[in-house]
């Protein structure tokens, strides 16, 4: 590594770290640009985000408005005549909604879900972590004993139980607005840990670098040094999990709603519809499972892609 | 004449990046005698590492030899198939690396890791192989050899390990020896040691030696023939000292002039300082700090007694203003921790330090003081300077925590004013770190120590990371500061050579006790404690040519 | 070494409470056990009658408190849903989910390592990215499609392997063992690939990754540089090295194997502890629900501190106490 | 449909006698859930006492079209002169599976323990005073009062052996909060036609016949009985030629596996109606926009929203045939029930809009539908439906979907101010129904009257029901109840529950109305 010329005064490719970081810099995008399964990953997640995004504007139907629905177009196959009329392209569940419109719907719910759950992980996790490595001690004993309490139990079963104290704590008549949030706390407080560990990691390993005791010397806020000097540097690991706790999230999610806690019946998300899909697996009705479940891999797959990719790319050694 | 060991003929490698190309050895040639020690010498970016991988064929990809031929007694071995360049590895060709922490396999006795290269390479059976092995390490001079080789390499100290790493390289009795800096990352005491054991070892085992190194010193002492390499080009090519002595090319001119010599040096040293007295601006006394081994937090709760290790004990002393105190010592001879209590890094167990008269651990008070007056310059100038942060805002940083300059416009005025005292042009406060060399990035370490306009810097191992030619220009920069705003520097490193050139008085740290303290001329010309003295011997130095 | 596995002890005792505690403050809001164990024929009056009898108009804490004083004693009480001493119910689901736990662990290890081995020393092979890519399939989709799946094929299309159970068992002592009779084993195949997708994929990963670290420091250079054999160096030096950081991940990992299975065994009607929990929250089953979560916490404390030792086995470092690199 | 069913079965049994006589037939027979205990008096559940008749018996039976049968009570009748005394004839020569003899002992042993405390059945129980033994096959219960219907309710009562049960000291029964389970949890001595072989909680239980049994014997001569909790697990198995027979089958797979080569389906009516309730008084919603008053209350609104409810749809779609929509929450087993009072209005969302405005809610208000997940066939489904519907005429309604575990408990404990619920009538009579869901709530009645409905007349006519042993006069008053209680819209049904049992080809199993069907009752081709 400490083998390439320079002049010491040009700034060009010059020594370590300076060269590796240029690489960073232009080597993401490179990286990215050879690799095909990146960039079709890339494109089928943007394509599915967007489709989600614009569902009430792209979507032929609106599923989540009950008033409407029409039962009797229930069970429709793809592209036949319902009882009403209407045709489905991709067919319509038991309850008249079109399947199309509903896994657009649904990706904007599993999707909003998944991201505010990692959100809230990722800031309660790279906060604990933060603190834990940065001041070490018994605040790090104790979020770390904390942590590993945290990953003993599988995040369905944490989501679970925090489902079932937000049904006793909140009131009845509310509990359908709050679901999804309560749900988004769930999923998010069952993922916290994987983020503070890493970060605890990191912040050791930056906490003995110089430019952190330069800012100690100046007598810097020690809360300060961890926001504006290490938190930035730590960042790279954590977005790599955010991406695959985001799949991750999704995937949750459908098994929560499959062990019959989640979002409103009348507000598939991808896992639920998937849930309901599931029962005509072997009834005839394919069509109810088979697209959701479709979606759900394409979805998750080039999510967990992505996040590879960055690992590798964000990983100068890694190359 | 006998036939070279090894001859180089018209190498070429290649970088080729996604959008560049980078040649790293320009079409270079050179011939190794058998039993010869040639030295190859360079900066860093040199190529002179990247000729040795080459040699062994260990280049890293997407690295590659374009062309060029590479003759191993005679016989063509650049354009060999891997599994039969597999195979003179170790046998024919033995490698040392540069530090010997990270070179040997923690998870496996130096034993099994000795026998295992042995058998791969000499039809021996365990017993011998084992035998030999501890032959070996008997040689490389590691005492009681045939105990300790069941040991673990992190059972060693780091010298320790060279030996063993030494003797892994010769262990099937190889033609060549490349050894890649194999002092570098070592103590000076150590360094002389080692470098001792690499020439006997090779010259018992009649192997030859190729000496890579930035130090001019290490090829002074070992090297018969030496190699200056450039920018991936030979410069020049001689004998050890015909070049030291005459050299021709402007570049070797240049290389050897800005070696700072431990020899009285010529930039008139300042007049000795005084002993110490009360009036001094920095004064130190009585200094201690323990440190508690072992253990996290539960360790504390659950076991009472912790090991107590000294590692700075009652050290005093004083520094003028305006002068440099230089404070030489090995690694784990406590300069560092020093340093730390003096900047506020580390709490001292004991002892006072007054700066202009306010003890700097005095409460808020003594803080504030401090903050204002001391400032400090890192060894790695990689890591003292946040990679996410723009130029501009690392320089501003003190000056706005302090609060000496608030609004954008006088910021940014000061820091345009002090890139330029350091000799930088203010247009780069747009960039990021990474866009710098080495020696830029200290600059920039500098003007952020300026920035809070202290009276007081400790530099610890300011240059240690440089190349010598950028290292001379640093040394400047800081003197001409030092004139310019009446600094007082207290200057910690191990290379004794700088330190004589810089300060007025020196002190020597050994173990966490100061050993010898006084007016530099007298420590370096008759030194009085013992440990000063092996120093200075050991320090290896170009006018020792032999 | 010892004072370490005591203090590993205490924690695990201080986990466990906690665990416990925290259970036992959720479970008042995960219903009403009463109106599940009586039925349609009861009145008001039937109802406030059982609550008090068995004690749940007591604040939670009262009654965690007499959980933990009977735990002490090996007294995890009856199981309102089955009325047998619940200590009895989990220790004969325990060998089911143990066997598979271990069965998927197995695969998930084996083939883990075998695959991260591979995609490692050829991270550029096309079959490297076939791996990869294949691999994350498996986290991509929610356990129960892909246990259902499953099923839909090998059993209901094929018809090669049993679509639920554990098939015949036979006894060995206390333990029941499904391991020794062929359709027991054929029964294991499905659940235990189900449960292990996940954890093979993650293995892998990790040590792909570990491995890509370690194939680039010195001593790997070194090593080569000293001749040695490629086998010997990714084998012999190389591997050992991964899986010292890999064994922490994957020690957790396979401690949630464990609690993992609660999909898979529902799904597959595997008679194990997992299905046991979910059988016992569909009612409210407290007395079974608290000594699993304590259960569960027990196997991770165990797996950990096995680990842990595991780990001072691999790593010469930590015998003398020395920070190890990782 | 089901009196047919029932016919074939007839003819069918009578044909199998000799067939089961002759080769033996082993069954695996699949279920959502496992019977709770054996301990026969422990739970009132259904899935429990459907494996319960299978070695214990009953003093009276029911067949498949809901008739109370002889079982090991021959004759049953009111003694003369005495409206408050029911006698029983016992069967003779009936042995326990240990060989004991069955007698009045046991009959008196076993009611006693059905009415103590710990016993889940007490409340049928109810109005008895004492239970005694005339002779060694005669038995007379004496009742509070006059209780004409009470051989409706012991047809869960199982009859245990008095000496084996003193044995093992099982007088009373399981108290859930002691600390270890007796003896007749895990251990069984009935007179039922099959004895317990083996059995593994959850997982498998194994009954043979028992050569003893005082009838013939049946065609089955091993039962296998497997809970499989997942459904598409279940049909899988099915499917797969793992299980025989499927009991709780998902209503989207009954088509797909009736038109399959080699499995048959069995449907018939079961003795359940799903409906919802909604909250009554002053009060106002807890869920809704109205913040003022109730609009449920107003019985516009009542018969808006049952106009909006479109029960064939439900049938058709998400019930995909498999129920009996009904315009009374009363199955037509059960004594009352009437096809009058079982008509439904044709939906007309035209009419019910109208309705709405009249009532003073033209656009419409928003409400909380409360629904199980995981109780009654497509509970949740059905509710979605309904979202739907009322949605449709500008109810906004919002769904909150649970397990029954913690759905049941906002009911009984009057939380829900709209809710989904299904009613099972073991007694088939319509008392049973006015007693829990339409008598105003105390601790005594109306238990499961979450809408806390209140109608101090009805009130007295239920109660008056239990003694009244005029039967005219009783069926006469509880007409009476049922006019007033369809009119005021109590309760909105919406369809009875149809059961489907699965299997493969070449056997019979007909459905029983309780959804407790007997191994006995299967016949092979």
């Amino acid at each position: 590594m400490t083998d390439l010329p320079h002049s010491p005064e040009q700034p060009v490719v010059a020594a370590k770290v300076s060269r590796w970081k240029m690489f960073l810099a232009s080597d993401i995008f490179w990286s990215y640009r050879r690799s095909p399964v990146t960039i079709l990953a890339s494109i089928i997640a943007l394509i599915l985000v967007l489709m989600a995004v614009f569902a009430p504007l792209l979507a032929p139907y609106d599923p989540f408005n009950p008033a409407t629905l029409n039962l009797m177009d229930g069970m429709t196959a793809p592209n036949t005549e319902s009882y009403t009329g209407k045709y489905f392209a991709f067919g319509s569940d038991n309850q008249g909604r079109d399947v199309l419109s509903s896994i657009m719907y649904g990706s904007r719910v599993s999707l909003f879900v998944g991201f505010a759950a990692t959100m809230f992980a990722m800031v309660m996790g790279v906060g604990l972590g933060l603190v834990a490595g940065y001041f070490g001690g018994l605040w790090d004993a104790f979020i770390m004993r904390v942590a590993d309490v945290q990953l003993s139990f599988p995040a369905i079963l944490i989501a679970l139980l925090i489902f079932g104290v937000a049904r006793g704590v909140i009131p009845a008549n509310q509990q359908e607005g709050a679901a999804i949030w309560v749900l988004i706390f769930a999923i998010g407080l069952a993922n916290w840990a994987q983020f503070a560990r890493t970060v605890r990691g990191a912040t050791m390993v930056e906490r003995q670098k110089d430019y952190v005791a330069a800012a100690r010397i100046l007598g810097v806020n020690p809360f300060l040094i961890l926001l504006r000097h290490v938190l930035p540097n730590v960042l790279g690991p954590v977005l790599v999990i955010g991406t695959i706790g985001l799949a991750l999230a999704i995937i949750e999610e459908a098994t929560l709603s499959y062990l019959g806690v989640g979002v409103p019946p009348t507000q598939p998300s991808l896992g639920t519809l998937i849930r309901i899909g599931q029962q005509f697996l072997f009834s005839g009705e394919w069509w109810i499972l088979l697209f959701p479940a479709i979606t759900l891999i394409l979805l998750a797959l080039s999510v967990n892609l992505l996040g590879d990719w960055l690992r590798d790319a964000l990983n100068p050694k890694l190359r | 004449m006998t036939e070279p060991v090894l001859s180089v003929k018209n190498l070429i490698v290649d970088f080729p990046f996604h959008n560049t190309n980078f040649r790293a050895v320009n079409d270079i040639s050179f011939d190794i005698m058998p039993g010869e020690v040639v030295g190859v010498v360079g900066e860093s970016g040199a190529g002179k590492s990247m000729t040795g991988s080459a040699v062994i064929g260990l280049i890293e990809r997407p690295g590659r030899i374009t062309s060029g031929e590479i003759l191993l007694k005679g016989q063509r071995i650049d354009n060999l198939p891997e599994a039969d360049r597999a195979k003179l590895r170790g046998k024919r060709i033995g490698m040392v690396f540069q530090d010997p922490l990270t070179s040997l396999n923690p998870l496996y006795t130096i034993g099994r890791q000795l026998i295992e290269t042995i058998r791969t390479h000499l039809p021996l059976s365990e017993e011998q192989a084992r035998q030999r092995a501890i032959d070996l390490l008997t040689e490389a001079g590691i005492p009681k050899a045939a105990d300790r080789i069941d040991a673990y390499p992190h059972q060693f100290s780091g010298g320790m390990r060279q030996r063993v790493v030494i003797a892994l390289a010769i262990a099937a009795g190889p033609e060549l020896i490349i050894a890649d800096e194999p002092t570098s990352a070592l103590d000076v005491s150590v360094q002389a040691q080692i470098i001792k054991v690499l020439k006997e070892l090779c010259s018992n085992h009649g192997a030859a030696v190729m000496l890579i190194t930035h130090d001019m010193g290490v090829i002074a002492q070992t090297a018969d023939r030496m190699v200056v390499m450039h920018q991936g080009k030979i410069v020049e090519t001689g004998t050890v000292g015909d070049i030291i002595r005459r050299p021709r090319e402007p570049y070797t001119v240049k290389l050897i002039n800005s070696i700072p010599t431990i020899a009285s040096d010529r930039s008139g040293a300042p007049a000795s300082a005084p002993a110490n007295d009360d009036g001094a601006f920095v004064q130190i006394k009585g200094l201690v700090r323990d440190f508690e081994l072992g253990g996290g937090s539960f360790t504390k709760v659950f076991k009472s007694k912790t090991e107590i290790f000294r590692a700075v004990s009652d050290v005093s002393f004083s520094i003028q203003k305006g002068k440099t105190y230089g404070l030489v010592g090995e690694s784990g001879s406590g300069k560092s921790t020093c340093a730390k209590m003096i900047v506020g890094l580390i709490r001292p167990t004991e002892g006072k330090i007054l700066v202009d008269g306010h003890d700097v651990w005095a409460g808020g008070a003594g803080e504030r003081e401090r903050r204002k007056r001391v400032q400090m310059i890192f060894q790695d100038p990689y890591a003292s300077l946040n990679p996410r942060w723009r130029v501009a805002d690392i320089i501003a940083e003190p000056m706005r925590t302090l609060g000496i300059a608030t609004n954008k416009g006088e910021v940014e005025g000061r820091v345009a004013d002090l890139l330029n005292k350091v000799r930088l042009d203010p247009s780069v406060m747009r960039k990021f770190p990474h866009e710098f060399s080495g020696g830029q990035r200290q600059r920039i370490a500098i003007a952020r120590a300026l920035s809070s306009q202290p009276e007081f810097i400790v530099c610890d191992e300011p240059t240690s990371a440089l190349d010598v030619s950028v290292q001379a220009q640093v040394l400047d920069l800081m003197r001409a500061l030092q004139d310019e705003f009446g600094l007082t520097y207290l200057l910690i490193s191990h290379n004794l050579a700088v330190v004589r050139q810089m300060s007025s008085a020196v002190g020597v740290l050994h173990n966490g006790v100061l050993v010898e303290s006084g007016p530099t001329d007298d420590i370096f010309d008759n030194p009085q404690a013992d440990y000063t003295r092996m120093l200075l011997d050991a320090v290896p130095d170009i006018s020792k040519v032999a | 070494m010892l004072a370490f596995v005591v203090r590993r002890l205490l924690q695990s005792v201080i986990v466990m409470l906690v665990v416990a505690f925290i259970a036992f403050l959720v479970f008042r809001y995960v219903g009403d056990p009463v109106t599940s164990m009586l039925g349609q024929d009861s009145t008001i009056a039937d109802h406030e009658e059982l609550r008090e009898r068995l004690g749940l108009n007591q604040p939670f804490y009262i009654q965690f408190y007499h959980f933990v004083t009977n735990a002490l004693q090996g007294q995890f009480g009856i199981s309102y849903r089955l009325q047998q001493p619940v200590a009895k119910l989990i220790m004969e689901r325990l060998p089911a989910t143990i066997e598979l736990a271990l069965a998927s662990a197995t695969i998930a290890l084996v083939g883990g390592v075998v695959m991260g081995i591979y995609t490692a020393l050829r991270p550029r092979a096309f079959t490297s990215g076939v791996i990869m890519t294949a691999s994350l399939i498996g986290v991509s989709l929610p356990t129960f499609l892909i246990g259902i799946g499953l099923i839909y094929v090998f059993a209901v299309e094929l018809k090669v392997l049993p679509s639920f159970g554990r098939g015949t068992v036979t006894d060995i002592g206390w333990w029941r063992t499904g391991l020794l009779t062929e359709s027991g084993l054929r029964s294991l195949i499905l659940p235990a690939i189900t449960l292990s997708l996940f954890q093979l994929t993650l293995i892998m990963r990790l040590v792909r990754a570990e491995m890509l670290e370690v194939l680039r420091t010195d001593y790997i250079r070194f090593a080569r540089a000293r001749g040695l054999s490629t086998r010997a160096i990714n084998f012999g030096h190389a591997l050992r090295n991964t899986m010292v950081p890999v064994i922490t991940i994957t020690g957790l990992q396979l401690g949630s194997v464990i609690a993992f299975a609660i999909i898979t065994e529902t799904v597959f009607q595997w008679p194990g502890v997992g299905s046991l929990f979910v059988n016992s929250v569909q009612v409210v089953d407290v007395p079974v629900m608290a000594a699993y979560l304590v259960f569960v916490a027990l196997v991770f404390v165990v797996i950990n501190l096995f680990v842990d030792i595991l780990y001072f086995i691999v790593d010469p470092r930590l015998r003398d106490g020395v920070r190890s690199g990782k | 449909m089901q009196k047919s069913l029932a016919g074939l079965t007839a003819a069918l049994i009578a044909s199998t006698m000799l067939v089961g006589a002759a080769n033996a037939e082993t069954i695996r027979w699949a279920r959502a859930s496992d019977a709770l205990t054996l301990d026969p008096h422990s739970q009132n559940q259904g899935v429990t006492h459907t494996f319960a008749h299978h070695i214990y018996e009953t003093l009276l039976d029911r067949d498949s079209d809901g008739n109370l049968q002889p079982r090991l009570a021959t004759e049953w009748f009111v003694k003369d002169g005495d409206p408050t005394v029911w006698v029983f004839k016992l069967r003779e020569g009936v042995k326990f599976h240990n060989g004991a003899d069955f007698t009045a002992e046991d009959v008196v042993f076993s009611f006693n323990r059905a009415r103590s405390d710990g016993s889940n059945l007490k409340q049928l129980h109810a109005e008895v005073a004492e239970v005694t033994a005339i002779d060694d096959h005669t038995v007379e219960i004496q009742m509070i009062g006059p209780s004409p219907l009470y051989p409706n309710n012991i047809t869960n009562t199982f009859v245990m052996d008095k000496d084996w049960s003193e044995e093992h000291s099982l007088q009373n029964v399981q108290d859930f909060a002691a600390g270890e389970s007796n003896y007749a949890v895990l251990n069984t001595n009935g007179t039922g036609p099959y004895v317990l072989k083996s059995r593994e909680v959850d997982v498998q239980s194994v009954l043979t016949a028992f050569e003893g049994h005082w009838a013939d014997a049946p065609a089955v001569t091993e039962i296998v009985y497997l809970p499989i909790t997942d459904a598409a697990t279940r049909i899988a198995a099915l499917l797969s030629g793992d299980v025989d027979l499927v009991q709780d089958v998902p209503v989207q797979d009954i088509e797909r596996l009736r038109n399959s080569a080699g499995f048959k389906i069995e449907t018939g009516p079961e003795n359940r109606f799903i409906y919802f309730g909604y909250r009554f008084g002053e009060e106002p919603l807890k869920s809704s926009n109205i913040t003022d008053s109730n609009p449920i209350n107003n019985t516009l609104v009542r018969e808006a929203i049952e106009l909006a409810l479109d029960r064939d749809a439900i049938k058709q779609v998400v019930m995909r045939g498999n129920s009996i929509p009904t315009g009374i929450p009363n199955p037509p087993f059960v004594n009352g029930w009437t096809a009058e009072l079982d008509a439904y209005p044709k939906p007309d969302l035209e009419k019910a809009k109208a309705l709405l405005a009249e009532a003073g809610y033209p656009d419409g208000f928003s409400i909380t539908l409360d629904t199980p997940n995981n109780r009654y066939v497509n509970d949740e489904a059905i509710s979605t439906a309904l979202v739907g519907m009322l949605g449709q005429i500008g109810i906004k309604v919002t769904l909150a979907s649970r397990p029954v575990a913690e759905h049941s408990p906002l009911v009984i404990n009057n939380q829900s101010d709209f809710y989904l619920l299904g009613w099972g009538v073991p007694t088939f009579d319509s008392a049973y129904v006015f007693n829990d869901l339409v008598h105003t709530k105390t601790d005594k009645h109306g238990t499961y009257n979450g809408g806390l409905y209140s109608n101090p007349e009805l009130d007295e006519k239920i109660i008056a029901l239990g003694t009244e042993t005029d039967l005219d006069a009783r069926n006469a008053s509880i007409a009476e109840i049922w006019a007033v209680v369809k009119a005021d819209r109590v309760l909105l049904p919406i369809h009875n529950q149809v059961l489907s049992y699965a299997m493969r080809e070449g056997m019979t199993l007909p459905v029983h109305p309780e959804d407790q069907p007997r191994m006995t009752t299967v016949t092979f081709q």
